[in-house]
Protein backbone atom coordinates (compact mmCIF):
# COMPACT_ATOMS: atom_id res chain seq x y z
CA UNK A 1 0.00 0.00 0.00
CA UNK A 2 2.24 2.96 -1.27
CA UNK A 3 0.55 6.56 0.06
CA UNK A 4 1.81 9.79 -1.06
CA UNK A 5 1.62 13.19 -0.01
CA UNK A 6 3.76 15.42 -2.21
CA UNK A 7 4.73 18.72 -3.63
CA UNK A 8 6.52 17.19 -6.79
CA UNK A 9 4.92 15.92 -9.97
CA UNK A 10 4.40 12.65 -10.60
CA UNK A 11 5.28 10.22 -13.33
CA UNK A 12 1.31 8.71 -14.24
CA UNK A 13 3.13 6.17 -16.62
CA UNK A 14 6.07 5.40 -13.98
CA UNK A 15 3.43 5.14 -11.68
CA UNK A 16 0.60 2.88 -13.40
CA UNK A 17 4.06 0.30 -14.25
CA UNK A 18 5.18 0.12 -10.94
CA UNK A 19 1.77 -0.56 -9.32
CA UNK A 20 0.87 -2.88 -11.78
CA UNK A 21 4.17 -4.79 -12.03
CA UNK A 22 4.87 -8.63 -11.73
CA UNK A 23 1.05 -9.42 -10.63
CA UNK A 24 0.09 -12.45 -11.70
CA UNK A 25 -2.91 -13.05 -9.39
CA UNK A 26 -4.84 -10.00 -9.87
CA UNK A 27 -6.47 -9.67 -12.85
CA UNK A 28 -8.05 -6.00 -12.56
CA UNK A 29 -6.12 -2.68 -11.95
CA UNK A 30 -7.95 0.64 -11.92
CA UNK A 31 -5.97 4.39 -11.83
CA UNK A 32 -7.80 7.02 -11.68
CA UNK A 33 -5.86 10.69 -12.43
CA UNK A 34 -7.31 13.84 -11.66
CA UNK A 35 -5.87 16.40 -13.37
CA UNK A 36 -6.40 20.56 -13.25
CA UNK A 37 -9.04 21.69 -15.48
CA UNK A 38 -9.21 25.05 -16.37
CA UNK A 39 -12.02 27.09 -16.00
CA UNK A 40 -14.93 27.68 -18.43
CA UNK A 41 -14.16 30.89 -19.58
CA UNK A 42 -10.14 29.69 -19.91
CA UNK A 43 -8.49 32.26 -17.47
CA UNK A 44 -7.37 29.91 -14.66
CA UNK A 45 -3.84 30.90 -14.14
CA UNK A 46 -3.10 28.16 -11.00
CA UNK A 47 -4.76 26.70 -8.35
CA UNK A 48 -2.91 26.14 -4.86
CA UNK A 49 -3.38 22.98 -2.97
CA UNK A 50 -3.22 23.72 0.70
CA UNK A 51 -3.35 20.23 3.14
CA UNK A 52 -3.46 19.54 6.81
CA UNK A 53 -0.01 17.59 7.53
CA UNK A 54 -0.13 14.64 9.67
CA UNK A 55 -3.35 14.34 9.41
CA UNK A 56 -3.63 13.85 5.49
CA UNK A 57 -1.41 10.85 5.80
CA UNK A 58 -3.74 9.27 8.42
CA UNK A 59 -6.77 10.08 6.71
CA UNK A 60 -6.34 8.67 3.51
CA UNK A 61 -4.48 5.35 5.30
CA UNK A 62 -7.90 4.81 7.08
CA UNK A 63 -9.81 5.51 3.65
CA UNK A 64 -7.69 3.11 2.07
CA UNK A 65 -8.18 0.56 4.74
CA UNK A 66 -11.33 0.93 4.52
CA UNK A 67 -11.59 0.01 0.74
CA UNK A 68 -9.15 -2.92 1.84
CA UNK A 69 -12.05 -4.34 4.03
CA UNK A 70 -14.55 -3.78 1.64
CA UNK A 71 -13.62 -5.09 -1.47
CA UNK A 72 -10.88 -8.23 -2.44
CA UNK A 73 -7.87 -5.84 -3.31
CA UNK A 74 -4.51 -6.82 -3.73
CA UNK A 75 -3.10 -3.76 -3.63
CA UNK A 76 -3.84 0.18 -3.44
CA UNK A 77 -2.26 3.33 -4.37
CA UNK A 78 -2.70 7.09 -3.49
CA UNK A 79 -1.03 10.01 -4.45
CA UNK A 80 -2.09 13.20 -3.86
CA UNK A 81 -0.24 16.53 -4.71
CA UNK A 82 -0.26 20.19 -2.40
CA UNK A 83 0.83 23.03 -3.37
CA UNK A 84 1.34 25.47 -6.75
CA UNK A 85 -0.59 23.57 -9.67
CA UNK A 86 -1.71 25.04 -13.28
CA UNK A 87 -3.76 23.52 -15.64
CA UNK A 88 -3.04 20.39 -17.06
CA UNK A 89 -0.94 19.38 -13.85
CA UNK A 90 -1.95 16.22 -12.27
CA UNK A 91 -3.12 16.65 -8.84
CA UNK A 92 -3.54 12.93 -7.77
CA UNK A 93 -4.27 9.57 -8.22
CA UNK A 94 -5.24 6.41 -7.05
CA UNK A 95 -4.92 2.90 -7.97
CA UNK A 96 -6.64 -0.93 -7.12
CA UNK A 97 -5.33 -4.40 -8.33
CA UNK A 98 -7.97 -7.04 -7.73
CA UNK A 99 -8.60 -10.33 -9.10
CA UNK A 100 -11.96 -9.14 -10.23
CA UNK A 101 -12.69 -5.86 -12.41
CA UNK A 102 -16.12 -4.73 -10.39
CA UNK A 103 -13.59 -4.78 -6.97
CA UNK A 104 -11.21 -2.89 -8.96
CA UNK A 105 -13.74 -0.16 -10.05
CA UNK A 106 -15.69 0.02 -6.71
CA UNK A 107 -12.63 0.19 -4.78
CA UNK A 108 -11.08 3.24 -7.19
CA UNK A 109 -14.33 5.00 -7.18
CA UNK A 110 -14.88 5.12 -2.82
CA UNK A 111 -11.12 5.90 -2.35
CA UNK A 112 -11.76 9.06 -5.02
CA UNK A 113 -15.46 9.83 -3.40
CA UNK A 114 -13.51 9.72 -0.08
CA UNK A 115 -10.86 11.57 -0.68
CA UNK A 116 -12.66 14.57 -2.56
CA UNK A 117 -14.59 15.09 1.40
CA UNK A 118 -12.32 13.23 4.06
CA UNK A 119 -9.40 13.67 3.42
CA UNK A 120 -8.00 17.65 4.53
CA UNK A 121 -6.71 19.30 0.82
CA UNK A 122 -8.33 22.38 -0.25
CA UNK A 123 -7.92 24.10 -3.23
CA UNK A 124 -7.73 27.73 -4.31
CA UNK A 125 -8.20 28.84 -7.74
CA UNK A 126 -6.66 31.68 -9.18
CA UNK A 127 -7.83 33.24 -12.09
CA UNK A 128 -8.37 36.60 -13.97
CA UNK A 129 -10.90 38.13 -11.53
CA UNK A 130 -9.20 37.09 -8.63
CA UNK A 131 -8.52 34.28 -5.90
CA UNK A 132 -10.86 32.03 -4.43
CA UNK A 133 -11.20 28.81 -2.36
CA UNK A 134 -13.09 26.12 -4.01
CA UNK A 135 -16.63 25.34 -2.29
CA UNK A 136 -17.25 21.99 -1.06
CA UNK A 137 -20.27 20.44 -3.81
CA UNK A 138 -23.51 19.15 -2.13
CA UNK A 139 -22.79 16.17 -5.11
CA UNK A 140 -19.27 15.37 -3.71
CA UNK A 141 -21.09 14.83 0.02
CA UNK A 142 -23.83 13.11 -1.61
CA UNK A 143 -21.44 10.44 -2.88
CA UNK A 144 -20.37 8.70 -0.05
CA UNK A 145 -24.30 7.98 0.53
CA UNK A 146 -23.98 5.52 -1.76
CA UNK A 147 -21.24 3.53 0.19
CA UNK B 1 -3.30 22.99 22.88
CA UNK B 2 -2.51 23.84 19.32
CA UNK B 3 -5.07 25.39 17.62
CA UNK B 4 -5.12 25.02 14.37
CA UNK B 5 -6.35 26.72 10.85
CA UNK B 6 -6.68 26.12 7.54
CA UNK B 7 -8.24 27.96 3.82
CA UNK B 8 -10.23 30.59 4.65
CA UNK B 9 -10.71 29.90 8.03
CA UNK B 10 -6.58 30.51 8.30
CA UNK B 11 -6.96 33.60 5.72
CA UNK B 12 -9.81 35.47 8.51
CA UNK B 13 -7.93 34.36 11.50
CA UNK B 14 -4.58 35.43 10.05
CA UNK B 15 -2.23 32.70 11.30
CA UNK B 16 -2.04 29.14 10.54
CA UNK B 17 -1.23 27.94 14.81
CA UNK B 18 -1.30 29.23 17.41
CA UNK B 19 -0.93 27.66 21.28
CA UNK B 20 -4.04 28.64 23.69
CA UNK B 21 -4.77 27.48 27.09
CA UNK B 22 -8.37 27.01 28.03
CA UNK B 23 -10.42 25.36 30.14
CA UNK B 24 -13.03 24.96 27.22
CA UNK B 25 -15.41 21.21 27.73
CA UNK B 26 -15.86 20.95 24.33
CA UNK B 27 -15.01 22.47 20.73
CA UNK B 28 -18.23 24.75 21.16
CA UNK B 29 -17.22 26.03 24.28
CA UNK B 30 -13.51 26.82 22.58
CA UNK B 31 -15.18 28.14 19.65
CA UNK B 32 -17.50 30.49 21.66
CA UNK B 33 -14.04 31.32 23.70
CA UNK B 34 -12.25 32.39 20.89
CA UNK B 35 -15.63 34.50 18.68
CA UNK B 36 -15.28 36.69 22.55
CA UNK B 37 -11.80 37.19 21.44
CA UNK B 38 -11.53 39.17 18.32
CA UNK B 39 -13.54 40.47 15.22
CA UNK B 40 -11.57 38.60 12.74
CA UNK B 41 -12.66 35.01 15.30
CA UNK B 42 -16.19 36.49 15.08
CA UNK B 43 -15.56 36.40 11.39
CA UNK B 44 -14.27 33.16 11.06
CA UNK B 45 -16.65 31.25 13.25
CA UNK B 46 -19.73 33.05 12.34
CA UNK B 47 -21.29 30.00 10.48
CA UNK B 48 -20.49 26.67 12.00
CA UNK B 49 -22.31 24.81 9.55
CA UNK B 50 -19.55 25.94 6.93
CA UNK B 51 -16.99 24.47 9.21
CA UNK B 52 -15.75 21.24 9.71
CA UNK B 53 -13.07 20.58 13.00
CA UNK B 54 -10.55 17.56 13.72
CA UNK B 55 -9.74 16.89 17.13
CA UNK B 56 -6.03 15.35 17.64
CA UNK B 57 -6.24 15.17 13.27
CA UNK B 58 -9.63 12.87 13.54
CA UNK B 59 -12.48 14.47 12.05
CA UNK B 60 -15.71 14.79 14.82
CA UNK B 61 -18.25 17.54 15.83
CA UNK B 62 -18.31 20.69 17.97
CA UNK B 63 -19.55 18.75 21.14
CA UNK B 64 -16.45 16.52 21.06
CA UNK B 65 -14.58 16.77 24.35
CA UNK B 66 -11.30 18.51 24.85
CA UNK B 67 -9.90 16.75 28.39
CA UNK B 68 -6.48 14.91 27.02
CA UNK B 69 -6.68 16.61 23.16
CA UNK B 70 -3.65 18.05 21.71
CA UNK B 71 -4.74 19.54 18.86
CA UNK B 72 -7.66 21.53 17.45
CA UNK B 73 -8.01 22.25 13.77
CA UNK B 74 -10.87 23.96 12.52
CA UNK B 75 -11.49 24.21 8.43
CA UNK B 76 -14.03 24.46 5.53
CA UNK B 77 -14.62 21.32 4.13
CA UNK B 78 -12.41 19.62 2.03
CA UNK B 79 -12.14 20.19 -1.57
CA UNK B 80 -9.66 17.42 -2.24
CA UNK B 81 -9.46 14.56 -5.06
CA UNK C 1 -10.27 7.27 -30.05
CA UNK C 2 -7.54 5.13 -30.56
CA UNK C 3 -8.61 1.77 -30.86
CA UNK C 4 -6.12 -1.43 -31.40
CA UNK C 5 -6.41 -5.07 -31.99
CA UNK C 6 -2.84 -6.45 -31.45
CA UNK C 7 -0.47 -9.40 -30.61
CA UNK C 8 2.48 -7.27 -29.66
CA UNK C 9 2.25 -6.40 -26.13
CA UNK C 10 1.81 -2.73 -24.87
CA UNK C 11 3.09 -0.93 -22.91
CA UNK C 12 0.45 0.42 -19.97
CA UNK C 13 2.73 3.35 -18.69
CA UNK C 14 3.22 4.78 -22.24
CA UNK C 15 -0.25 4.31 -23.14
CA UNK C 16 -1.39 5.82 -20.07
CA UNK C 17 1.13 8.75 -20.53
CA UNK C 18 0.08 9.51 -24.21
CA UNK C 19 -4.13 8.97 -23.62
CA UNK C 20 -3.66 11.75 -20.18
CA UNK C 21 -0.71 14.03 -22.33
CA UNK C 22 -1.92 17.68 -22.95
CA UNK C 23 -5.40 17.37 -21.63
CA UNK C 24 -6.33 20.60 -20.00
CA UNK C 25 -10.45 20.22 -20.44
CA UNK C 26 -10.66 16.87 -18.74
CA UNK C 27 -10.37 16.52 -14.76
CA UNK C 28 -10.68 12.70 -14.82
CA UNK C 29 -9.07 10.08 -16.58
CA UNK C 30 -9.75 6.20 -15.77
CA UNK C 31 -7.49 3.14 -16.86
CA UNK C 32 -8.30 0.05 -17.06
CA UNK C 33 -5.82 -3.03 -17.67
CA UNK C 34 -6.68 -6.84 -17.30
CA UNK C 35 -3.96 -8.87 -17.19
CA UNK C 36 -3.64 -13.21 -17.75
CA UNK C 37 -4.30 -14.63 -14.22
CA UNK C 38 -3.16 -17.57 -13.25
CA UNK C 39 -5.85 -20.27 -12.01
CA UNK C 40 -6.53 -20.96 -8.65
CA UNK C 41 -3.90 -24.08 -8.34
CA UNK C 42 -1.42 -21.97 -10.29
CA UNK C 43 -1.22 -24.13 -13.28
CA UNK C 44 -2.07 -22.14 -15.91
CA UNK C 45 0.76 -22.55 -18.30
CA UNK C 46 -0.77 -19.81 -21.29
CA UNK C 47 -4.18 -18.77 -22.70
CA UNK C 48 -4.57 -18.12 -26.27
CA UNK C 49 -6.49 -15.22 -27.67
CA UNK C 50 -9.03 -15.73 -30.61
CA UNK C 51 -10.66 -13.00 -32.40
CA UNK C 52 -12.81 -12.05 -35.38
CA UNK C 53 -10.54 -9.63 -37.75
CA UNK C 54 -13.19 -7.45 -38.99
CA UNK C 55 -15.75 -7.74 -37.05
CA UNK C 56 -13.57 -7.50 -33.85
CA UNK C 57 -13.08 -3.25 -34.66
CA UNK C 58 -16.17 -3.09 -36.15
CA UNK C 59 -17.59 -4.20 -32.93
CA UNK C 60 -15.65 -2.06 -30.41
CA UNK C 61 -15.64 1.38 -32.32
CA UNK C 62 -19.09 0.62 -32.04
CA UNK C 63 -19.36 -0.01 -28.54
CA UNK C 64 -16.45 3.35 -28.02
CA UNK C 65 -19.59 5.15 -29.62
CA UNK C 66 -22.27 4.40 -27.19
CA UNK C 67 -19.91 5.60 -24.54
CA UNK C 68 -19.19 8.30 -26.29
CA UNK C 69 -22.85 9.31 -27.00
CA UNK C 70 -24.06 8.15 -23.48
CA UNK C 71 -21.08 10.18 -21.39
CA UNK C 72 -19.09 13.30 -21.82
CA UNK C 73 -15.96 12.13 -22.91
CA UNK C 74 -13.16 13.73 -24.54
CA UNK C 75 -11.69 10.91 -25.37
CA UNK C 76 -11.69 7.04 -25.24
CA UNK C 77 -8.90 3.90 -25.87
CA UNK C 78 -9.18 0.75 -26.13
CA UNK C 79 -6.55 -1.99 -27.09
CA UNK C 80 -7.01 -5.38 -26.86
CA UNK C 81 -4.23 -8.34 -27.85
CA UNK C 82 -5.02 -11.54 -29.44
CA UNK C 83 -2.67 -14.80 -29.51
CA UNK C 84 -0.58 -16.28 -26.95
CA UNK C 85 -0.45 -15.01 -23.27
CA UNK C 86 1.26 -16.18 -20.08
CA UNK C 87 0.15 -15.17 -16.97
CA UNK C 88 1.09 -11.85 -15.57
CA UNK C 89 0.93 -10.52 -19.28
CA UNK C 90 -1.67 -7.56 -19.91
CA UNK C 91 -4.46 -8.74 -22.27
CA UNK C 92 -6.19 -5.31 -22.54
CA UNK C 93 -6.65 -1.77 -21.52
CA UNK C 94 -9.16 0.72 -22.12
CA UNK C 95 -8.57 4.62 -20.37
CA UNK C 96 -11.69 7.71 -20.68
CA UNK C 97 -11.17 11.15 -19.67
CA UNK C 98 -14.07 13.28 -19.30
CA UNK C 99 -14.14 16.53 -17.32
CA UNK C 100 -15.45 14.66 -14.44
CA UNK C 101 -15.02 11.73 -12.32
CA UNK C 102 -18.19 10.03 -12.48
CA UNK C 103 -18.21 9.75 -16.60
CA UNK C 104 -15.08 8.42 -16.70
CA UNK C 105 -15.31 6.39 -14.56
CA UNK C 106 -18.60 4.97 -15.65
CA UNK C 107 -17.74 5.15 -19.17
CA UNK C 108 -14.65 2.76 -18.69
CA UNK C 109 -16.96 -0.11 -16.82
CA UNK C 110 -19.54 0.00 -19.44
CA UNK C 111 -16.64 -0.37 -22.07
CA UNK C 112 -15.35 -3.25 -19.72
CA UNK C 113 -18.71 -4.93 -19.45
CA UNK C 114 -19.35 -4.79 -23.09
CA UNK C 115 -15.97 -5.89 -24.61
CA UNK C 116 -16.26 -8.84 -21.93
CA UNK C 117 -19.17 -10.12 -23.42
CA UNK C 118 -19.93 -7.95 -27.12
CA UNK C 119 -16.39 -8.14 -28.73
CA UNK C 120 -15.65 -11.24 -31.05
CA UNK C 121 -12.99 -12.46 -28.83
CA UNK C 122 -12.84 -16.66 -27.24
CA UNK C 123 -10.07 -17.54 -24.81
CA UNK C 124 -8.54 -20.55 -24.53
CA UNK C 125 -6.37 -21.56 -21.37
CA UNK C 126 -3.87 -24.71 -21.16
CA UNK C 127 -3.52 -25.99 -18.16
CA UNK C 128 -1.90 -29.16 -16.51
CA UNK C 129 -5.15 -31.23 -17.28
CA UNK C 130 -5.25 -30.01 -20.56
CA UNK C 131 -6.70 -27.20 -22.65
CA UNK C 132 -10.07 -25.67 -22.76
CA UNK C 133 -12.25 -22.86 -24.00
CA UNK C 134 -13.73 -20.35 -21.37
CA UNK C 135 -16.99 -20.52 -20.81
CA UNK C 136 -18.96 -17.43 -20.69
CA UNK C 137 -20.37 -15.98 -17.46
CA UNK C 138 -23.69 -15.35 -16.50
CA UNK C 139 -22.71 -12.56 -14.14
CA UNK C 140 -21.29 -11.25 -17.13
CA UNK C 141 -23.80 -11.29 -19.43
CA UNK C 142 -26.37 -10.10 -16.69
CA UNK C 143 -23.90 -6.75 -16.29
CA UNK C 144 -24.93 -5.48 -19.21
CA UNK C 145 -28.62 -5.09 -17.96
CA UNK C 146 -27.09 -2.10 -15.43
CA UNK C 147 -26.81 0.18 -18.61
CA UNK D 1 -21.21 -16.75 -49.16
CA UNK D 2 -18.48 -17.48 -46.63
CA UNK D 3 -19.28 -19.25 -43.52
CA UNK D 4 -16.37 -18.70 -40.61
CA UNK D 5 -16.19 -20.63 -37.54
CA UNK D 6 -14.38 -19.41 -34.05
CA UNK D 7 -13.23 -21.36 -31.01
CA UNK D 8 -15.03 -24.56 -30.28
CA UNK D 9 -17.03 -24.74 -33.52
CA UNK D 10 -14.23 -24.31 -35.58
CA UNK D 11 -12.39 -26.88 -33.59
CA UNK D 12 -15.54 -29.13 -33.80
CA UNK D 13 -16.06 -28.34 -37.43
CA UNK D 14 -12.16 -28.42 -38.28
CA UNK D 15 -11.77 -25.38 -40.63
CA UNK D 16 -12.07 -21.47 -39.91
CA UNK D 17 -13.92 -20.81 -43.08
CA UNK D 18 -15.51 -22.57 -46.17
CA UNK D 19 -17.59 -21.09 -49.61
CA UNK D 20 -20.82 -22.44 -49.06
CA UNK D 21 -23.38 -22.47 -51.73
CA UNK D 22 -27.24 -22.45 -50.09
CA UNK D 23 -30.48 -21.32 -51.18
CA UNK D 24 -31.43 -21.35 -46.89
CA UNK D 25 -33.34 -17.90 -46.61
CA UNK D 26 -32.44 -17.52 -42.78
CA UNK D 27 -29.58 -18.51 -40.32
CA UNK D 28 -31.82 -20.91 -38.95
CA UNK D 29 -32.41 -22.54 -42.42
CA UNK D 30 -28.27 -22.66 -42.58
CA UNK D 31 -27.79 -24.19 -40.15
CA UNK D 32 -30.01 -27.30 -41.09
CA UNK D 33 -28.14 -27.85 -44.18
CA UNK D 34 -25.02 -27.81 -42.59
CA UNK D 35 -26.17 -30.36 -39.86
CA UNK D 36 -27.50 -32.25 -42.60
CA UNK D 37 -24.35 -32.89 -44.41
CA UNK D 38 -21.41 -34.30 -41.21
CA UNK D 39 -21.42 -35.44 -38.42
CA UNK D 40 -18.77 -32.99 -37.37
CA UNK D 41 -21.54 -30.14 -38.49
CA UNK D 42 -24.27 -32.07 -36.28
CA UNK D 43 -22.04 -32.24 -33.14
CA UNK D 44 -20.78 -28.44 -33.57
CA UNK D 45 -25.02 -27.40 -34.12
CA UNK D 46 -26.49 -29.45 -32.04
CA UNK D 47 -27.29 -26.61 -29.24
CA UNK D 48 -27.69 -23.23 -30.37
CA UNK D 49 -28.69 -21.52 -27.27
CA UNK D 50 -24.64 -22.45 -26.74
CA UNK D 51 -24.16 -20.36 -30.07
CA UNK D 52 -24.02 -16.72 -31.24
CA UNK D 53 -24.06 -16.07 -34.83
CA UNK D 54 -23.05 -12.56 -36.89
CA UNK D 55 -24.37 -12.20 -40.11
CA UNK D 56 -21.92 -9.53 -41.97
CA UNK D 57 -20.32 -8.93 -38.62
CA UNK D 58 -22.90 -7.82 -36.86
CA UNK D 59 -24.39 -10.08 -34.13
CA UNK D 60 -28.14 -11.22 -34.93
CA UNK D 61 -30.09 -13.92 -34.14
CA UNK D 62 -30.56 -17.32 -36.08
CA UNK D 63 -33.76 -16.14 -37.69
CA UNK D 64 -32.10 -13.49 -39.60
CA UNK D 65 -32.43 -13.26 -43.15
CA UNK D 66 -29.56 -14.59 -45.69
CA UNK D 67 -30.93 -12.33 -48.76
CA UNK D 68 -27.55 -10.63 -50.07
CA UNK D 69 -25.34 -11.30 -47.17
CA UNK D 70 -21.54 -12.46 -48.18
CA UNK D 71 -20.47 -13.70 -44.76
CA UNK D 72 -21.82 -15.68 -41.82
CA UNK D 73 -20.03 -16.32 -38.59
CA UNK D 74 -20.72 -19.01 -35.87
CA UNK D 75 -19.31 -19.01 -32.35
CA UNK D 76 -19.75 -19.69 -28.37
CA UNK D 77 -20.73 -16.78 -26.31
CA UNK D 78 -17.56 -13.88 -26.09
CA UNK D 79 -15.11 -14.02 -23.80
CA UNK D 80 -13.08 -11.07 -24.38
CA UNK D 81 -12.06 -8.18 -21.72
Amino acid sequence: MRISIQEAPFDLGQEADQFAAGRVDMGAIVTFTGVVRNSAKGDLAAMEIEHYPGMTEKAIEAIAQQAKDRWSLGDVMVIHRYGRLVPGDKIMMVATASPHRVDAFEAAEFLMDYLKSRAPFWKKEFAADGADWVAAKDEDEDALSRW
Amino acid sequence: MDVLYFAWVRERIGLPKERIETTAATVAELVEELKAREERYEAAFADLSALRVAVDQELTDFDAPLAGVREVAFFPPMTGG
